[in-house]
């Protein structure tokens, strides 16, 4: 704003209490680079000094810290009149393979997955009298290129299915130790992840006590033992 | 506290008094996390050491407590109840000489591993109280605000976690328990089945034809998988017949059933 | 140039190449600066590397990097294995505008984080032990989901029950290395606290081995190795 001559006329009323409360340049900088570094969006001088104690030069600070990223792996760039940090432009290329897109596992490809980790290894048919449809090509495909599954040995049963089995690849993802560390149903039920059956008979609602924070009732408990 | 308020009626204070405090008693036990909870609270008011704490004191003042609840009819969680049966047994033990004649862990022990645990459930209480004191991402310290992700090279990656796995499979096992009950058994002949079939064919023997003539191809060998078949395919004409379609006619008991189209009107 | 560093057999044939080929150090530093700013999750040294040229040393270039930013007002902080950049805890009051407000744990999903955290790895039955009182399943469900905690191999015990463990994301938050460095560690298990059986005779030092036999592996020893 004040361009080198930062806030002239401000510092003439306000001298003698700046001198003394205004924190250091360096650590002004700090400040500035903290900020600029945790915002999600380009901050002004302005923007920046409502924050910063009364008597500090965010403008000086920045072009401070401007000046010492100079050459470094990210740069300040400035961003219409506000300020951001921006990796440097010949690190790019660094960055693409942080553009991956994430996409969400199709419905059938993650129950087919499950399927394959709890019962491998499996055949086709098995997965698909378990998930009562037929299964696609695509999705065996996917799982396949994912490289999540693998062919397993063939099934000594009539016409030799093949089976299928999860990769070192998946437990990695999946961080697991083995496909028998995956929870079994008891315990996928003791966290929730399962609603538990009702009661026979009873009309009771277990599960409302249940999600309370104190002691649920003793009762409760049988419902989790694993 | 009690003054004041109470002028209204001059008797009743101690009354009100009384059930006010009866009433902080129920509100205490709901506040209580458990029997251990309430021991750990009881035992602070020891002032000492968890590991040097009156486990005979402690158990007294949970036994007192425990029958003050009772005595206000409160539904006392099991638990609770079990505990304070548990430190009977307990101070029975701490109060009379071992009997060496019995196996398993003295009244010292037990009361030595209460202690314990009292310890250890302060101990994890600190710890959490520790824990959440920290420094906090997101509150003292933070991450990049704008991270960038900008780039040429697109590469699509199907993400899945752990819990997504794990509920698609719970999903479908639900399911399954719930599936109604049904025979899975690959000799029985079902009706449904035997109907269609009856459908399919009647229009090509106008004659009488026997019953037997149209069991399934592989029905009629094994005694069993034929008299499934047997059976589905003459319930299968009955309805057939009470729509109108066939007739059936049998010469005499345990004679051949015959039969037809019905001819047209 | 690869010193403890992976690739170790890659190197071998390929060492003429990479000694001509990688960047300076300056340089790599650049990149890794870069990459660590881009992120907001921490990353690894192997997915550093991975985006690096051949030859390059990730590890060492984020320990220059470390002591390069030492009091600046971002640092580089190490999460597990890996290495993100957070900024300075001192300057967390000028951030007051990035505060995102979470969800507040009830006291229940506080003690039971906690002894996940100092017990890991530990059933759901030793947390209902140490608590003395049924765990809800709200209470876990609402820690997977914070992605703080997670499960752990099965234990080796009859029933094989499943483990809880802390995640890389607790450690993050709680601005943790290592889960060997959560406050007073040390202190409880000297103290016998992190047992599931008070110490053989009165005040002796908890002996590793005594109880091993039959108690479960002593929490905090073995989860490290992931």
């Amino acid at each position: 704003m004040s361009g080198d001559s930062p806030s002239a006329e401000g510092s003439e009323a306000g001298r003698d209490e700046s001198l003394f409360s205004a924190p250091p340049m360096a650590e002004q900088e700090r400040m500035v680079e903290a900020m600029l570094f945790a915002s999600a969006e380009p901050l002004t001088a302005a923007e920046l000094a409502a924050r910063m104690p009364q008597g500090c030069d965010a403008a000086e600070a920045v072009q401070k810290l401007r000046r010492r990223y100079e050459g470094r792996g990210v740069r300040i760039v400035r961003v219409g009149d506000a300020w951001a940090i921006r990796t440097a432009p010949d690190l790019g290329w660094l960055m693409h393979r942080e553009v991956v897109e994430t996409r969400r596992l199709s419905r059938a490809a993650i129950e087919t997955l499950a399927i394959i980790a709890y019962h491998q290894p499996v055949t086709r048919a098995e997965i698909e009298e378990i998930r009562g449809v037929a299964l696609s090509r695509g999705t065996v495909d996917q799982l396949l290129e994912l490289d999540w599954i693998r062919f397993g040995r063939r099934r000594m049963t009539p016409g030799r299915p093949v089976t299928f089995v999860v990769t070192q690849a998946f437990l990695d993802h999946f961080g697991l130790e083995s496909a028998r560390d995956l929870p079994g149903l008891q315990e996928l039920r003791a966290a929730g992840l399962l609603e538990s059956r009702p009661p026979a008979g009873a009309g009771a609602a277990p599960d409302e006590d249940a999600d309370a924070q104190e002691a649920p009732p003793r009762g409760q408990s049988e419902l989790f033992e694993d | 506290m009690a003054q004041g308020d109470e002028s209204w009626e001059d008797g009743a204070t101690e009354t009100v008094a009384e059930r006010r405090a009866a009433e902080a008693l129920i509100v205490d036990v709901d506040g209580f996390e458990g029997p251990l909870d309430l021991l750990l609270t009881l035992s602070r008011t020891q002032k000492v050491d968890l590991r040097r704490v009156s486990v005979l004191q402690l158990a007294e003042q949970y036994l007192a407590f425990v029958e003050r609840a009772r005595s206000l009819r409160i539904e006392l969680a099991a638990d609770y109840l079990v505990m304070a049966a548990w430190l009977a047994f307990l101070k029975s033990r701490l109060l009379l000489p071992p009997d060496p004649e019995e196996d398993g862990p003295s009244g010292e022990e037990l009361a030595a591993h209460l202690a314990f645990q009292l310890e250890r459930l302060q101990a994890m209480r600190d710890a959490a109280a520790r824990l959440m004191g920290r420094d906090r991402m997101g509150r003292d310290f933070f991450a990049r605000g704008a991270p960038e992700a900008e780039g040429v090279s697109r590469r699509v990656s199907y993400s899945a976690t752990l819990l997504d796995l794990m509920q698609a499979y719970a999903r479908l096992r639900t399911r399954d328990e719930f599936r109604p009950y049904a025979f899975d058994r690959p000799d029985v002949y079902p009706m449904e089945q035997a109907l269609e079939r009856l459908r399919g064919l009647i229009g090509h023997g106008p004659d009488w034809t026997r019953l037997s003539a149209y069991l399934p191809e592989g029905w009629t060998d094994a005694p069993g998988r034929r008299r499934s078949a047997t059976a589905s395919t003459f319930a299968a004409t009955l309805e057939l017949a009470r729509l109108g379609q066939v007739e059936i006619r049998q010469g005499e008991t345990f004679a051949p059933i015959q039969i037809r189209r019905k001819p047209e009107a």
